[in-house]
């Protein structure tokens, strides 16, 4: 339109008492009862075609299947019609959503919670709790299945200790990681190498717990590696060489066959011993509670040490960071040297996770770092909600969890698909995550004002300068 | 999950005949998730035909755990099978990572597991102490030492390009086609051409500017039917010759007409031509709806033996433990072929067998040792 | 390194970047206006490859040529273009809109977009089947032309054309049209923009239907030139993302240059080093790159500055 | 407790001799814009000096230069610190500038929003501070004395601002007023020897004004800091500054006091316009009598 | 800069082109508008004067649709618009410059303009050439992308955009914040000019003096009510006014 006419103008817009009634009210398909109500409708279809037959030969099969399947479709399209109906009539009825009884019942229920928080968090109650709590997780694998035991240390606890590094880079320091778990490939080749199952022999061999400094230290170098180069990158594009070097360290792995064993991965990594010269215990692969301890220890370690950082002086500057670089920078925060330790930390935990994964899963291969493990992570993240640490904690153990419950209720084949549909549901409605930190909260609330980004990740390119 | 037609399978006779479960584990999602799912089919149908047939002794049930091919989900998706206490012998772990991760605690629990599909040569070594592993395949040396004879032997091939796909099938049959073909005194050139490469035109440059004059392809169908394509467009006509991952009508039905003059090696026999494994193939589509794929008539078959075992304990309590000892030393004949284990747990013989596709239709051309003898 | 061989790898790596550049365009475009890594985009390439795999089993041309031959492709195009920019269109409302009603956190609306690629994803297998299709052969005239001894396929007639027409089309369309400058003033302040009476859900919607669209031409041209799969979406998605930060998110020429380079490197990667370091070789260059220039090489242009 | 513990405090005599800041010869291009074209000028120590000049004319421009946001293609930036070692200021990275001794504020208020008042001041304050990583997680002593130390600075600071009352809120819920006396606060809390001001009182009325220019006579006077101010409102540049610096297109027009700058022609036709000219004369003398 | 003829006498007489009856507006919990009453005359210039914070800008963006009252109405030439979208209240000839000018800084500065038209499916040559004709500096720069203009050019461009939109009532919201003196004077006299055109203008702004001024009519807004209102001159010799927003010895 950059074309100008040289012909008269349009005649000047004229509004009638009617037309500005029809724009201050919407007419009734735009009305939100009604859109719901398609809504309802179309997700009563999509629920039917999820719950549907497996499509196999025939691209048709489970289309024509699922959409003439009558009695089943019509049962989901009248739930979700009951259930607009449901949410319709009562706001309609009631008039004032204040005097829902459903609201009623949540606003009370928060209120208590209100009223409970500042007493969870008095010093005589809060650590009885916290003890409990300790306690209770460590009897846990004493009282469910060999199944639960492997998923919790194999899937949750591992995963967790990702998770908690890292919350470190991008809840803390607002550095948006998509190749984490890069990282953790390090670490557990780390430990294969160190233990003398790569197809090229170390120095000396250690013992996987003797790997866990090395590992930390390699990660570390490997961490100030990536982030020196990226540092002048922001946001989006600090996400795709992450994402990159993710890709380089996972076809390294694969391809390097000389160095890596390539695809066929390495076996026999030992698992952990302990020997303190009066006293000596060695993990088994049937002994499932001896790592799930191990790596209660490793977290509570790493949860203390992690703590003390985001109410420090570490933590302040990195909240500057993420608010605002160039601000930051002016009243002397060394964003470099910010930066680069985030990284550094998170890549450590990380490799210390891939350790333990190593030496309980005795096996390493590619197969365990695929990029969509490293967007999974990011998704437990945020979906606990960034900057918390129990929140992470919650949410990685909820979310991998998920899948395995599934496996219980339905197609296993179709897990990542509800896995999909409740990631955008939360998000939906709980954008800030299970437990949000507290400073995340506050900026969300601001950014709903308009005032910043809730992320803090939006700074354009080479920032704002004036 | 169980599969939801089992209870309509049940058998007649009534309730107080024990029940059993065979367990299944395989990749069901993630990474060439439909090789896992034609392996927990084949098992699936396995089972709903002994239950139908209503002369066992007890009732069987199916159940499956999703390691996503991965190894470190492997070991929870086995904890699974090993906890539930009807479970008496495993299908699989489907892929060879995933089983290497989980072996030792089937070994603990002396739970047997057979896999149809697991063949990386390293798993049946005896120092890993994998002592519930029963393989029920052929490993890699054997087939790919089968397609260096067929070009060293028959062909006379004098340099042979040799192509796999990054996968952990891929690398290990072709490191031993390697070995094979270079003892044979062939001249190999190598390539990778990994799965789920977004064009295979330039790798069929590659091919077509090699020089070489035939080539294997050590991959699987997904990857290899686009490839063919894209090698044919480029006017390479070197003799190609694939495995066991390739040998499927589906890789004909993307291919096309791409697919025609390709060698198909397999440690199985044609499944086509005989009545039995015709039904088989039929009973397949007809449950599943969709033909049956690579490693689904095998896992039928594995499944099968272990029934056929469990049936020998009569009214006796069946045993994992025992179940395991027989299933060692036992030796079924089945659609694909006959299965037998040594002490290490390795598939015992195993004849190659050679195939080509000629007019859209896989055809069988015999053993290859014979083949490559004449 | 022979000249014949050079334009050997050349000519597929153009055919390739075309692709790719296609497919960077929508994550450009959506970036540009919601600053939003879309990372369901490469769904709706999936969505566009499956609708025209459908439509073209129903149909099962026999062996067509000539005009019918234009008339299937054509047909193709408009199949695959139509459900990819539906599918967008719905992403946007069911994913996006509602998280932007509330002002979510950016990290939100990336797992929110992430969430519903895995759910697309695999409701696509679990609807289509987890086994490759083959679109039926459209044109049984392969025909190939020879540039400087190198081969180039119709199809890759078809797939560098059809881009090129994509591409100025839409360049026109953002930066010649009423519209386009609706989207290009949302993508700079959406809120001055609804002040000067440009309805700002409108151009959203329209933003991701454009950049739909092309992602499910893209999806159509590529699953004709291998197999359609569930999967089919994930590595040509996370490609075309890194060819539009490459070329500088945000900008429309950059994603097209960044696609073409991507594609470029990748092919003679494959040449020069193996298959195997197709990626690598592509994510090196764009580290480089963005090390040297870290806005990208052409810098942000859509999108808001300082 | 008072100031004088934890703000050090430098002698307040305007000595004019001594430049603490010399700008020579800088010139910042943008591709083929030329923002800043042969700048020259000169902050002598213990002075307020002022720099305006019409929009554009490259103003914050120069305190980006100043500080290493920007870097400009020619010229030299020079600090002279008190304790009488020189620094080259062009090129340095901008935290590193900030170390050596200056402080900025921004023309648009760039605080942390989601931090309290204090934490924005005590982010500045432990800027100074050694303490590693490795000692907070552990939580050793010396971590801890840096933190309380830096909360007791902080508070100083916020207190010799007039923010005692606020410091547990959030700087974002804070008023405009405030909100630039919290970025001035947070600049001391580096203890620089010299405070950038970009455009303090934009935004503000004229009460807000008045106060504002009571603090920053206040920092100059009592703090001996010495003051580079960017300002468009006459009334305030007039009251607070020793000197003026104008700018226009990049190029010096003008520099001297205050009323010499303001009889400029040259100054009173790119910036000041005539009748606000006359005004401010008219003013000034009102003052004198 | 010619004085142009005062509107002041027929104005007072002049139908009413906009009310705000009542306003209340809130961000969440916050109210920020406690119950406004304002009322702009077809032709007048009224001038908004008020503290930080005290809910101009607020008030401006409620006319413009980007916030709805939770109670009150708005009427604009009789009718009201509270609840109409802003993208809508545009096309009835309302025409903003908000704070901060906004302008779209990868645009030029004729694009700009333009956006400023987006109304018009036609924009005509004569109504740029208008905008060129109040701010010639615009015209110099006319293709140099806006947002390397300086900050009393954008403010400029931002002006020039509402005009393009042909409004008949214009806001401007802090016009002269952040510009120098002399751009502020000019600023001013073309706001002057616009109004002489015909346009009726509803002007926030913190330079009280400069603005009571020019304006007709002004109200003071403090923490979101309305404090006093007056004609121009009443309020420039209020002493409450004086006192808070002109500052001591302010010239009169
Ligand atoms: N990063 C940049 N890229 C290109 N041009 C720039 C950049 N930064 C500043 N400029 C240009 O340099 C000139 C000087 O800008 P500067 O912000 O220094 O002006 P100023 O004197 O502070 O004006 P104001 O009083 O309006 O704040 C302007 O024309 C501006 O557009
Ligand atoms: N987006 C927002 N969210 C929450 N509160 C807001 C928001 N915008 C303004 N406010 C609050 O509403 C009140 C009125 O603000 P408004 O911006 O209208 O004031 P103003 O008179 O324009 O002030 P200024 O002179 O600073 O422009 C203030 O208390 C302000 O803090
Ligand atoms: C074909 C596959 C299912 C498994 C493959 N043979 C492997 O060893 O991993
Ligand atoms: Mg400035
Ligand atoms: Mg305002």
């Amino acid at each position: 339109m950059s074309s100008v006419t040289t012909k008269t103008r349009e005649p000047e817009a004229s509004f009638s008492a009617t037309s500005l009634a029809k724009l201050r009210h919407k007419p009734w398909y735009k009305s939100d009862a009604f859109r719901r109500l398609v809504m309802c409708v179309l997700l009563g279809v999509l629920f039917t075609i999820m719950t549907g037959e497996q499509a196999g030969d025939d691209v048709f099969y489970s289309l024509n299947d699922s959409l003439t399947n009558w009695p089943w479709l019509g049962t989901w399209v009248a739930v979700a019609v009951g259930i607009w109906a449901l949410i319709t009539f009562h706001s309609y009825l009631l008039g004032n959503p204040a005097l829902s009884p459903v609201h009623k019942v949540i606003k009370d229920a928060t209120a208590e919670v209100k009223k409970v928080t500042p007493v969870l968090g008095r010093r005589e109650v809060k650590w009885p709790l916290i003890i409990a709590l300790v306690v209770v997780l460590a009897l846990l694998p004493t009282w469910v299945s060999g199944f639960w035991n492997q998923v919790m240390v194999n899937e949750i606890a591992v995963y967790v200790l990702l998770a908690i590094g890292l919350n470190v880079v991008v809840g803390w320091a607002g550095l948006l990681d998509l190749g984490f778990i890069a990282f953790f490939a390090i670490g557990a080749y780390s430990a294969a190498y160190w233990t003398g199952k790569l197809p090229v022999s170390p120095p000396v061999e250690l013992t996987p717990f003797l790997v866990i400094p090395v590992a930390v230290l390699t990660c570390l170098v490997a961490g100030v590696l990536l982030g020196a180069p990226t540092l002048r990158l922001r946001g989006d594009y600090l996400a795709i060489v992450t994402l990159g070097f993710h890709e380089i360290i996972y076809l390294l792995a694969t391809n390097a066959d000389e160095f890596t064993n390539g695809p066929a991965g390495v076996q026999g990594v030992p698992h952990p011993t302990l020997d303190l010269g009066f006293w000596s215990y060695e993990w088994t692969t049937t002994d499932l509670e001896q790592y799930w301890w191990m790596i209660m220890v490793i977290a509570g370690i790493l949860i203390f040490l992690f703590l003390r950082l985001e109410h420090s002086k570490v933590g302040r500057a990195w909240t500057a960071i993420r608010e605002d670089e160039v601000a930051a920078a002016a009243n002397g925060v060394n964003t470099v040297k910010y930066k680069l330790m985030a990284f550094a930390i998170g890549a450590s935990t990380s490799g210390i996770a891939g350790v333990v994964m190593a030496s309980k899963v005795q096996f390493v291969s590619p197969a365990s770092f695929e990029l969509m493990f490293s967007v999974l992570v990011l998704a437990y993240v945020i979906f606990g909600g960034m900057g918390s640490i129990w929140g992470v904690m919650l949410g990685t153990a909820f979310l991998a969890w998920l899948p395995q419950i599934l496996k219980d209720y339905v197609d296993e084949q179709d897990r990542h698909m509800y896995l999909g549909a409740i990631l955008v549901i939360m998000m939906i409605f709980r954008p800030q995550g299970l437990i949000p930190s507290r400073r995340r909260k506050r900026e969300l609330n601001l950014a709903k004002e308009g005032l910043g980004d809730a992320d803090a990740m939006t700074e354009p390119v080479g920032g704002r300068v004036s | 999950s169980d599969d939801k037609d089992d209870d309509a399978s049940s058998n007649p006779g009534g309730g107080n005949k024990p029940t059993y479960t065979i367990g299944f584990q395989g990749g069901l999602t993630g990474k060439n998730a439909q090789l896992g799912i034609n392996e927990a089919n084949g098992v699936k149908l396995a089972i709903e035909q002994a239950n139908a047939k209503g002369d066992l002794p007890f009732k069987l049930e199916v159940k499956t755990s999703d390691d996503e091919a991965s190894p470190d989900k492997s070991q929870s998706a086995a904890q699974k099978l090993i906890d539930d206490g009807n479970v008496v012998a495993v299908v699989g772990p489907a892929f060879s990572g995933p089983t290497k991760a989980a072996s030792p605690n089937y070994a603990a629990a002396k739970l047997a597991t057979l896999t149809p599909s697991a063949t990386n040569p390293s798993l049946t070594a005896p120092a890993n102490k994998f002592t519930a592993l029963l393989r029920g395949t052929p490993n890699d040396n054997m087939q790919g030492s089968g397609m260096a004879t067929y070009y060293a032997k028959k062909l006379k091939l004098k340099t042979v390009l040799l192509i796999d796909d990054k996968s952990e099938y891929g690398i290990g049959l072709a490191a031993v086609a390697k070995a094979d073909l270079e003892k044979a005194g062939i001249t190999v050139k190598t390539e990778s051409i990994p799965q789920g490469t977004p064009d295979y035109t330039a790798a069929a440059t590659t091919v077509k500017n090699s020089g070489a004059d035939g080539m294997i392809y050590a991959g699987y169908y997904q990857d290899g039917a686009p490839f063919a394509k894209k090698l044919k467009e480029a006017g390479v006509s070197i003799p190609m010759i694939s495995g066991d991952g390739t040998n499927d009508p589906e890789f004909i039905k993307l291919a096309g007409a791409a697919a025609d003059n390709w060698y198909l090696t397999c440690p199985c026999a044609d499944a086509n031509v005989e009545e039995a494994t015709k039904k088989f193939a039929a009973d397949y589509k007809a449950k599943f709806n969709e033909p049956a794929g690579t490693y689904s008539a095998e896992s039928f078959d594995l499944a099968n033996m272990i029934i056929e075992q469990m049936k020998t304990f009569g009214a006796e309590k069946i045993t994992r433990e025992a179940l395991l000892n027989k299933l060692k030393a036992a030796e079924y004949k089945g659609l694909t072929k006959s299965f037998k284990f040594d002490q290490n747990g390795e598939y015992v013989g195993g004849a190659i067998f050679l195939y080509q596709v000629k007019a859209g239709k896989i055809e069988y051309l015999g053993d290859i040792d014979k083949l490559s003898a004449a | 390194m022979n000249l014949n061989e050079f334009w050997d790898y050349l000519i597929p790596g153009i055919s390739l970047g075309a692709l790719y550049a296609v497919i960077a365009i929508g994550y450009t475009l959506v970036y540009g206006v919601l600053q939003l890594i879309n990372f369901a985009h490469s769904e709706v390439f999936m969505v566009g490859a499956f609708a025209a795999l459908l439509v073209f089993t129903k149909i099962e041309p026999s062996n067509p040529s000539g005009l019918m031959s234009v008339g299937l492709v054509a047909l193709g195009f408009a199949v695959s273009g139509l459900a990819g920019a539906g599918t967008a269109f719905a992403l946007e409302k069911v994913a996006y809109k509602p998280l932007r009603v509330r002002n979510a956190p950016r990290l939100a609306f990336l797992i929110s977009a992430i969430g519903a690629s895995f759910f697309l994803t695999h409701i696509a297998g679990k609807l289509f089947g987890r086994d490759p299709k083959p679109i039926p052969d459209l044109f049984v005239n392969k025909k190939v032309f020879e540039i400087f001894g190198a081969r180039v396929s119709v199809l890759q007639l078809i797939m560098v054309g059809a881009a090129i027409v994509m591409m100025i089309g839409l360049d026109l369309l953002v930066n010649r049209t009423k519209m386009g400058m609706g989207i290009r003033a949302v993508a700079q302040d959406a809120e001055t923009a609804g002040l000067m009476g440009v309805d700002i859900n409108k151009v959203i919607s329209r933003t991701f239907v454009i950049g739909g669209l092309l992602g499910g031409c893209a999806g159509f041209l590529f699953g004709l030139n291998s197999q359609v799969t569930y999967t089919m979406g994930f590595f040509p998605g996370i490609t075309a993302f890194a060819a539009a930060v490459l070329g500088g998110i945000g900008n429309i020429r950059g994603a097209m240059i960044g696609g073409m380079v991507l594609g470029i490197v990748e092919s003679f990667s494959a040449w020069q080093f193996g298959d195997e370091w197709r990626y690598v070789s592509a994510f090196a260059v764009l580290i480089l790159v963005l090390m040297f220039r870290p806005t990208g090489i052409l810098g942000e242009r859509l999108g808001r500055t300082a | 407790m008072s100031n004088n513990t934890v703000i050090k405090q430098r002698s307040a005599e305007s000595d004019t001799a001594t430049p603490v800041i010399a700008v020579r010869g800088v010139t910042l291009r943008f591709g083929g814009l030329v923002c800043l074209s042969d700048v020259e000028l000169t902050l002598n120590r213990g002075e307020i000096l002022a720099v305006i000049g019409p929009n554009g004319a490259g103003k914050t421009s120069l305190f980006n230069s100043l500080t290493g946001v920007y870097v400009p293609q020619e010229g030299s930036i020079t600090l002279n610190s008190a304790n009488g070692s020189t620094h080259a200021l062009l090129g340095q990275k901008t935290h590193v500038v900030n170390k050596l001794g200056l402080a900025r504020t921004f023309q648009n208020i760039r605080l942390f929003g989601a931090l309290t008042a204090l934490e924005n001041v005590k982010i500045a304050a432990e800027t100074r501070q050694r303490t590693g990583p490795v000692s907070i997680m552990l939580g050793l002593p010396n971590a801890r004395r840096a933190e309380r130390a830096s909360d007791r600075r902080a508070h100083n600071l916020m207190e010799f601002v007039g923010l005692g009352d606020k410091i547990n809120e959030l700087a974002s819920s804070l008023s405009y007023g405030d909100q630039r006396r919290l970025e001035i606060a947070r600049a001391l809390a580096t203890d620089p020897q010299v405070l950038l001001l970009d455009e303090p009182a934009a935004g503000t009325n004229p009460t807000e004004k008045l106060e504002l220019a009571e603090l920053i006579r206040h920092i100059n006077a009592e703090l001996g800091i010495s003051v580079l101010l960017i300002e468009h409102d006459m009334r305030l540049v007039m009251s607070v500054a020793h000197r003026v610096t104008v700018l226009n297109f990049g190029k010096v027009i003008a520099s001297g006091t205050t009323a010499e700058v303001q009889r400029d022609p040259a100054v009173v036709e790119a910036y000041l316009g005539a009748e606000m000219a006359a005004e401010m004369l008219d003013a000034q003398a009102q003052e004198e009598e | 800069m010619s004085k142009a003829p005062a509107a002041n006498g027929d104005a007072s007489t002049a139908k009413p082109l906009l009310e705000l009856r009542d306003l209340q507006v809130f961000y969440g919990a916050i109210q920020a508008l406690k119950g406004i009453d304002v009322t702009v005359r077809e032709g007048e210039i009224v001038t908004l004067l008020g503290a930080n914070g005290a809910g101009k800008t607020t008030t401006l963006r409620t006319i413009s649709g980007l916030l709805t009252p939770r109670a009150g109405e708005i009427r604009y030439g009789g009718e009201r618009i509270d609840g109409v979208p802003a993208h809508h209240v545009v096309s009835l000839g309302i025409g903003q410059s908000p704070e901060g000018r906004r302008v779209f800084p990868m645009m030029t500065v004729t694009d700009n303009l333009l956006m400023g038209a987006y109304r018009f499916k036609k924009v005509p040559q004569s109504d740029l050439d208008r905008v060129f004709e109040l701010f010639p500096r615009l015209k110099e720069r006319r293709s140099q992308l806006a947002g390397t203009l300086s900050g009393g050019e954008q403010q400029m461009l931002a002006i020039g955009r509402a005009m393009m939109g042909r409004p008949r009532l214009l806001l401007l919201d802090e016009p002269s914040m952040g510009l120098a003196p002399l751009i502020v004077a000019q600023i001013f006299s073309i706001i002057k000019e616009i109004n002489a055109g015909g346009t009726t203008v509803l002007l926030v702004e913190q330079n009280a003096a400069q603005a009571l001024k020019l304006s007709d009519r002004a109200y003071v807004l403090e923490t979101g009510s309305v404090l006093v209102s007056g004609t121009g001159e009443q309020l420039l010799a209020d002493p409450r006014v004086r006192e808070a927003y002109l500052g001591e010895g302010a010239g009169g």
